[in-house]
């Protein structure tokens, strides 16, 4: 779009991954270099707004600098070696695979911040908040513009220590077992990853995963393939979260704070299935043929599993949380996400990571509308906000309860929003997928997901039931409708939604050259 | 402008004009109604200009890529031909009639600015579906057209009718929709397009490996969608929404987009023998069934919905005896009698205090209560039950006559089996159509007994909008079954001999055993009092039935049908009346098949998932529980024992080390 | 080690063979035995005190040891350090923590036996490598003393001067390092015995009933 | 002089100390062991020396100057030692080593430990005393 030069573009990329580091040191410093606020809590979280907002510019700047016409090319590209004993290289770089997921993150992390700068979590005090939020938003990026597998790992692993803080300090109810889960679990999924990941980069000679990718697992046996898609299959799973390995999440998302679940399920999450298809996809291709039935199958049984589970928990009397059943309905998104890579089709591919998109913006939506929510009524159990007949938010909080259902309509996969076309590609992969891969069993799969589209749908519509119609409003007392500020974070999610679902070019022109190249053989 | 210019303009405006009205809701209330009506009005004309500009000649195609998609891509196609452009302008004039309504039945309603934005939305979508040539788009529209509905039907939300009402809409539709979406992959994946033209041509060239498959995975969504058997059950329970809305949308337009759909795809269909007989079988199922239950109704509004599924029976039918111009023929002509019926009962509503039939038999005088809602609901309902020389007559007509030709085994592609299915529900049907129509209007217009308390004249904007949509209902048939063979493609549309004399007869047949019933029954009226009538008589007319909605089950302990006998159809049916007012009892069906099973899951589910999965990370964590158990308790506190440990291993180690290094 | 010392040490170790030890040798091995024999008693014995006397022993043995091996330096230095100190510390040690004198059962604590499978491994391990690996190797005990007090005053502070005095400040460091725990110890002792001369006294004046309720509480 | 002899002495030695060390519950007799330990090296330092001083590889004669600094560190260390066993004694009454497991995880058996000594001695001074 703009001509920005590769050296600015060099400079951009590497900003963004290092600016939140160095500004979560500066939020630990005695006076943080921000603007001056009334006290110093104010100071440090305005602090947090700058450098994301910087960092989220700077994030637009590349994607308005990145070469649309070749977006299967990497951009940006920095390569320095950095461990020349172990072959370890500082290599950076953004295609369309990456760069929207690069820009999702900047944006929710602003997002997160401008929303905690009016509303401070409550807990400690908000230095260590900020900078753990930095923390957390350089290894998100990084992850996503590395180049080299132990690269990628560490990063990878930076983001668990400052979600585990955001959950175990910031945290509601049964935060510190929650923390607890979620570290635990996903340091073990890590570990069996980081062994997977040095079997490749040992049988292949380089971690560097563009060259990795343009071998395309032609120097790896299929065996050294099977046994290290395994492995890392298992650790990028957990993260995903594919069922059954899903159940650090809800716990998780209920106990964390509003932003910590904006992030983990609008951000953190996206990692697993970006690491499937960075790494998996073109740098073991056999050994991924031979998991892609079960990891189909699994996902297929995911996207039932959460929408039954959510079924469950909307139900009346059954005591269900709000952020536990927007928890399982990610896992029943992400089992979407995760068929549409089984499928090893462009189309399947294309699917999934436009999925990916469009759960971290509707996701990211409805738990800050949940978190809002709370902030009013004091609760998330649906049956005390229900009451009897429905907590009436459309009667009490008009623009709150739009919102509300506009998330819910999204996320169930309406048409025209972002939410369809991830589904729908990720289903019309499954329709046809790639050679050597069994039709019957994937035409089965895609039967059952798109089976799993309707009782998505129906347990959000009895969740919009329950909460935003109900009997008799002008009883309860009006709460305070949308402000300033929640519009302020929320109306960007609610903008791309609409405009990723109208517009899905925007999205799939830019992965589509790099997974068709990704898919043909990795020729660069 | 050219008429491809105008063509996207067309869905285009009333979508600006919602997402404006959605922003400017609440900050502009002064906007609210202009930008609810001008798009719309001014996508009427376009619409007309765009039909005028098309004339019926060849089709119109225009597309640019929406998005690829790795594989097969989707485009932002237009396909416009005689069909498409007529059914446009249908949309066209039924929605602006409704909006224009709309300002004055939901008058006070601080509601209004996100109602009238979702009816232009809906709008927008349903023109989308029918100008578009790309069926991923078709199925865009076709789906948010869904949640419109959805949030239309529960615009009462206080009501409980309308929050069960609502869910079910979607939930039913979508069930069609989830195999309607795998049918559009079939053929995707056969034509290797999405695009309309690309699917027919492979149609036509025999390139449609399972056409069956096809052809019955996209009927489960048009049946969904069009309200037919055995996914029709919807639609007489949304009926719980403001009544501007059923006549837009449960009238007029969505349910039509299923025919529509079936109409542009019919070679699909006729590519197999057992396709066209399953829909042969559904819409003559529908008709005769809907035309049953729409006998025992008491809602004066389910009367209606149950007729739409019963008229959308008979489009089908005429698709099934592969017809397409009766089916388009039919859809237009109903949409605007149907429209009409819908928004005159929503006046009559709103004047007798009341949604029951029941309670209206035993209200005098509403005819000159309201005389306008009085004449055109005549008209309408003469067109409903086929009396030449109305339209209805004209366009069902040429449905029987299509379905004779296929009977005598005259059309290609349809199997004789099926014209007689249709033949002969379609004949029934007539008879049912005439005794309900008839019945409707004499417990409505004809009652007797107390006054209904006076709410005043009709807004201005309501009664227009009737004799506007009464013109067509009265004159359409007659003055264009000669004009439109030209613009549908197909074949004369003049009515034929034998079965207009069959159907005509049959109508006035159930009319008179009606009027015969009711002259029994209607004495019994007065000894059975009955009735519950709104408490806000001055009110709004939506809010008036609201509250007929949220009244209804409780004064009569049921929300289809009332223990009034005095009610003619009772006497019609016999024992069969409680089975009709129930539906046939579709809905316990679906209960035990669907709902049923799922909740099961869902307990299953939560059960497996707390208790299983939960079971096997809680064992995992307990493994290194237990070692970090053992291993606690070698922490003695005994320095002695940690260092005799400590040189112990050092010993072995260097032992091993010297082992080693010797290469022993 | 270069290929003509090993030729020469092993000429030499061939020469004197293991069975015909020479006089030097004898000593050696005789001292040894007591020296290791005094050592052993050391750590066995019950009685405290005669623990540092056989130690007294032990390192005397050593001492003599030195000598044979030529270092008269250090030797001395032995006899005069840790025979003349260190014991004599040990033994005032033993008396200010009033430990008993005669046999006292409990000398051993009960790690006694795994110690001992310990050292045993240990000896064992370390005895069968020197072996192995010394077997051959040849002490050449003619000529100048190796460990004259001239040789090593030279080596000393020629070439470990450095060293030598850092050891200087190691050993002052030491020296205020014991004087400040020890002071530091007294102190609280003085402190603890204050208190519990107040809580005494408080509980007597308690006891006695002149004290009021109220002050006591605290 | 065949080097093995005052090797084999030099380890039997070490070990015997050795033994002393992981035997022995008086912590005085403990710091005697650790004497013997050094003493052990001592040795075997010496004996060094002197072998590589004779054969003239080693003119520094750095064994005999390591056996002096490690005389010298062995009374540091006495003397520092029997300071903390001292202070400990003091503090708790006793010198017995395997009575003084403030490090024992679950700490059951603590309270019975400093029965001797009352609980009114500083958390601080404890640390100090142990470590």
């Amino acid at each position: 779009m703009i001509d920005i030069s590769e050296s600015v573009m060099q400079f951009l990329l590497a900003f963004v991954v290092a600016a939140p580091l160095l500004g979560a040191l500066a939020a630990l410093l005695p006076a943080p270099p921000g603007l001056k606020g009334t006290s110093p809590e104010q100071a440090v979280l305005r602090h947090g707004v700058t450098v994301t907002g910087v960092v989220l510019l700077a994030a637009i700047a590349l994607a308005a600098g990145f070469d649309h016409d070749h977006p299967s090319r990497m951009q940006a590209t920095t390569d320095i070696s950095w461990i020349p004993a172990l072959h370890v290289r500082i290599h950076l770089g953004i295609d369309g695979i990456s760069l929207p997921l690069v820009v999702l993150t900047a944006l929710l992390t602003f997002l997160c911040a401008l929303y905690s700068y009016v509303k401070p979590p409550a807990g400690p005090a908000p230095k260590a908040y900020v900078a753990l939020l930095l923390l957390l938003e350089t290894g998100t990026l990084a992850t996503f513009a590395v180049l080299d597998l132990v690269l990628f790992f560490l990063a990878f692993e930076t983001v668990l220590v400052p979600m585990y803080f955001l959950i175990a300090r910031w945290g509601g109810e049964g935060r510190r077992a929650a923390a607890w889960r979620f570290v635990l679990y996903t340091l073990l999924g890590s570990v069996v990853m980081l062994l997977g990941l040095l079997l490749v980069g040992i049988k292949a000679g380089t971690f560097d995963m563009v060259a990795l990718a343009t071998d395309n697992g032609r120097s790896l046996t299929t065996s050294v393939q099977v046994v290290a898609v395994l492995a890392i299959g298992i650790g990028l799973a957990v993260k995903s979260p594919m069922w059954p390995l899903h159940s650090w999440l809800p716990d998780a998302h209920t106990a964390a704070p509003t932003t910590g679940s904006v992030l983990l399920a609008g951000v953190l999450l996206k990692m697993g299935t970006y690491g499937f298809v960075r790494i998996l996809l073109p740098v073991a291709p056999d050994g991924f043929r031979t998991f892609a039935p079960a990891l189909a199958a699994f996902a297929v049984v995911g996207i039932v599993w959460g929408s039954l589970a959510c079924l469950a928990l909307a139900r009346r009397g059954a005591r269900g949380d709000l952020k536990r059943l927007i928890a399982y309905s990610s896992v029943g998104h992400m089992g979407f996400v995760l068929l549409g890579i089984a499928t090893m089709t462009p189309t399947g591919v294309n699917g999934a990571l436009f999925a990916n998109i469009a759960h971290g913006l509707i996701t990211g939506l409805l738990f800050f509308l949940v978190g809002g929510l709370k902030e009013r009524t004091g609760t998330t159990d649906l049956d005390t906000l229900a009451k009897d007949t429905g907590a009436a938010l459309y009667g009490t909080a008009p623009r709150l309860g739009g919102l509300l259902a506009f998330g819910a309509v999204a996320s169930l996969g309406l048409p025209g929003l972002a939410g369809f076309w991830g589904e729908m590609l990720a289903l019309f992969g499954a329709f046809r997928p790639a050679a050597g891969l069994s039709r019957p069993a994937f035409v089965t799969f895609m039967a059952i997901g798109a089976l799993g589209t309707l009782l998505t749908a129906a347990y959000l519509l009895v969740v919009v039931r329950r909460v935003c119609m109900g009997a008799a409003p002008e009883q309860t007392p009006r709460l305070p409708d949308v402000r300033g500020f929640e519009f302020a974070a929320w109306t960007p999610l609610v903008v791309l939604t609409v405009l990723a679902g109208l517009w899905p070019k925007a999205l799939l022109g830019l992965t589509d050259p790099a997974v068709q190249q990704f898919l043909a053989g990795g020729t660069r | 402008m050219t008429t491809t210019t105008n063509a996207v303009l067309v869905p285009l405006l009333p979508f600006l004009g919602a997402v404006a009205g959605l922003l400017l809701g609440r900050t502009a209330p002064g906007f609210v109604r202009p930008l609810a009506v001008l798009p719309t009005l001014a996508s009427l004309v376009l619409a007309v200009l765009v039909a005028a500009g098309q004339g019926g000649g060849p089709a119109l195609d225009a597309a640019t890529q929406l998005t690829p998609t790795g594989s097969v891509p989707v485009d932002l196609a237009l396909h416009i031909d005689g069909t498409a452009a007529l059914v446009a302008v249908l949309v066209g004039v039924v929605a602006t009639c409704v909006q224009i309504y709309s300002t004055g039945y939901l008058r006070d309603d601080p509601r209004y600015p996100s109602y009238a934005a979702l009816v232009s939305l809906f709008t927008s979508a349903m023109l989308l579906v029918v100008y578009t040539g790309d069926l991923i788009v078709l199925l865009v529209g076709w789906e948010v057209m869904g949640i419109c509905s959805y949030f239309l039907v529960g615009h009462y939300w206080e009501t409980p009718q309308a929050r069960a009402a609502s869910l079910k809409a979607f939930l039913v539709t979508k069930l069609g929709d989830v195999p309607f979406l795998i049918g559009l992959f079939v053929l995707a994946g056969d034509a290797g397009s999405f695009r309309i033209t690309t699917v027919l041509g492979t149609v036509a060239g025999g390139g449609l490996h399972h056409p069956t498959l096809a052809a019955l995975l996209l009927l489960a969504g048009v049946a969904g969608k069009s309200a037919q058997f055995p996914l029709h059950s919807w639609l007489p329970d949304a009926m719980a929404g403001p009544t501007p809305v059923s006549a837009l949308i449960h009238a007029a337009t969505m349910v039509a987009a299923g025919v529509y759909v079936v109409a542009r795809l019919l070679p699909v269909y006729q590519a197999s023998a057992a396709a066209m007989t399953v829909l042969a079988v559904m819409a003559a199922v529908t008709m005769a069934s809907a035309a049953l239950a729409a006998l025992a109704q008491d809602d004066i509004k389910r009367v209606l919905a149950y007729s739409t599924i019963s008229q959308l029976g008979y489009m089908t039918g005429a698709l099934a005896a592969g017809d397409r111009g009766a089916a388009v023929f039919h859809l237009l002509s109903h949409g605007a009698f149907k429209a009409l019926l819908f928004l005159a009962a929503g006046v009559v509503i709103h004047a007798a205090g009341t949604n029951s039939l029941a309670a209206m038999s035993r209200t005098g005088n509403l005819r000159d209560r309201v005389p306008d809602a009085y004449w055109t609901m005549t008209v309408a309902l003469l067109a409903l039950a086929a009396i030449p020389p109305f339209s209805g007559f004209f366009s069902k007509e040429t449905v029987l006559a299509a379905a004779e030709h296929a009977a005598m085994g005259h059309t290609v592609h349809v199997p004789a089996a099926a014209g007689w299915t249709v033949l002969v529900a379609g004949l029934v049907t007539a008879l049912l159509t005439g005794a309900y129509a008839l019945r409707l209007w004499l417990l409505a217009f004809h009652g007797r007994g107390a006054d209904a308390p006076g709410h005043g004249r009709q807004p201005v904007a309501m009664n227009a909008v009737l004799w506007v949509l009464a013109v067509p209902s009265l004159a359409f048939g007659g003055l264009t079954y000669r004009l439109l063979p030209d613009w549908l493609g197909g074949d004369s549309l003049a009515p034929a001999l034998t079965t207009s004399v069959l159907g005509t007869g049959l109508a006035l047949a159930g009319g008179v055993l009606t009027y015969g019933a009711w002259r029994h029954t209607t004495a019994r009226a007065a000894r059975t009092p009955l009735g519950a009538v709104a408490a806000h008589p001055q009110a709004d007319a939506g809010l008036v039935e609201a509250e007929a909605v949220a009244g209804h089950e409780p004064a009569y302990g049921d929300i289809a049908s009332a223990p009034d006998p005095a009610d003619p159809g009772r006497l019609l049916l016999g024992p069969l009346h409680r089975h009709a007012a129930a539906g046939f009892h579709l809905d316990a069906l679906y209960r035990a098949a669907f709902v049923r099973p799922v909740t099961a899951g869902a307990s299953l589910v939560r059960f497996l998932d707390r208790e299983v999965v939960e079971t096997y990370v809680r064992g995992a964590g307990a493994l290194p529980r237990l070692l970090g158990a053992a291993v606690r308790r070698a922490q003695t506190g005994n320095v002695q024992t940690y260092v005799s440990a400590l040189l112990a291993g050092t010993v072995v180690l260097a032992v091993a080390a010297v082992l080693v290094a010797t290469g022993a | 080690m270069t290929p003509s010392h090993a030729a020469v040490s092993a000429a030499a170790a061939a020469e004197h063979g293991f069975l015909s030890p020479t006089g030097v040798e004898i000593t050696f091995l005789l001292i040894g035995l007591v020296t290791f024999g005094a050592a052993l008693v050391s750590v066995t014995t019950r009685q405290l005190v005669h623990a540092a006397l056989w130690l007294v022993v032990a390192l005397g043995g050593l001492a003599v040891e030195y000598l044979l091996l030529t270092a008269e330096f250090i030797a001395w230095m032995q006899v005069l350090i840790y025979v003349g100190s260190v014991v004599v510390l040990l033994l005032f040690g033993l008396m200010l923590t009033k430990a008993p004198i005669g046999r006292s059962p409990d000398a051993d604590s009960g790690n006694r036996w795994a110690a001992l499978l310990v050292a045993v491994a240990a000896a064992a391990a370390l005895v069968w490598v020197v072996v192995d690996a010394f077997r051959t190797t040849w002490i050449d005990l003619d000529g100048p003393a190796a460990g004259s007090t001239r040789v090593t005053g030279a080596g000393l502070f020629q070439n470990w001067v450095l060293p030598f005095e850092a050891l200087s400040v190691l050993l002052l460091a030491a020296l205020v390092g014991a004087i400040v725990l020890s002071r530091r110890a007294k102190a609280a002792d003085a402190a603890q015995q204050a208190r519990a001369g107040g809580a005494a006294q408080q509980a007597r004046a308690a006891r006695d009933g002149q004290r009021p309720a109220e002050e006591g509480k605290h | 002089m065949h080097l093995a002899y005052p090797a084999v002495l030099s380890a039997l030695l070490f070990c015997t100390g050795l033994y002393g060390v992981l035997a022995r519950r008086n912590a005085i007799l403990v710091l005697m062991s650790v004497e013997l330990m050094l003493n052990a090296v001592n040795l075997n330092l010496v004996a060094f020396d002197v072998y590589l001083s004779k054969a003239a590889r080693d003119t520094l004669h750095s064994g005999q100057a390591l056996t002096l600094f490690t005389i010298a560190i062995a009374a540091a260390e006495i003397g520092i030692g029997l300071a903390i066993v001292l202070a400990v004694y003091r503090n708790r009454g006793t010198s017995a080593i395997d009575r003084l497991r403030d490090a024992a995880e679950g700490h059951g058996d603590d309270s019975d430990d400093s029965a001797g000594s009352d609980s009114t001695v500083p958390g601080a001074e404890k640390a100090e005393a142990t470590a």
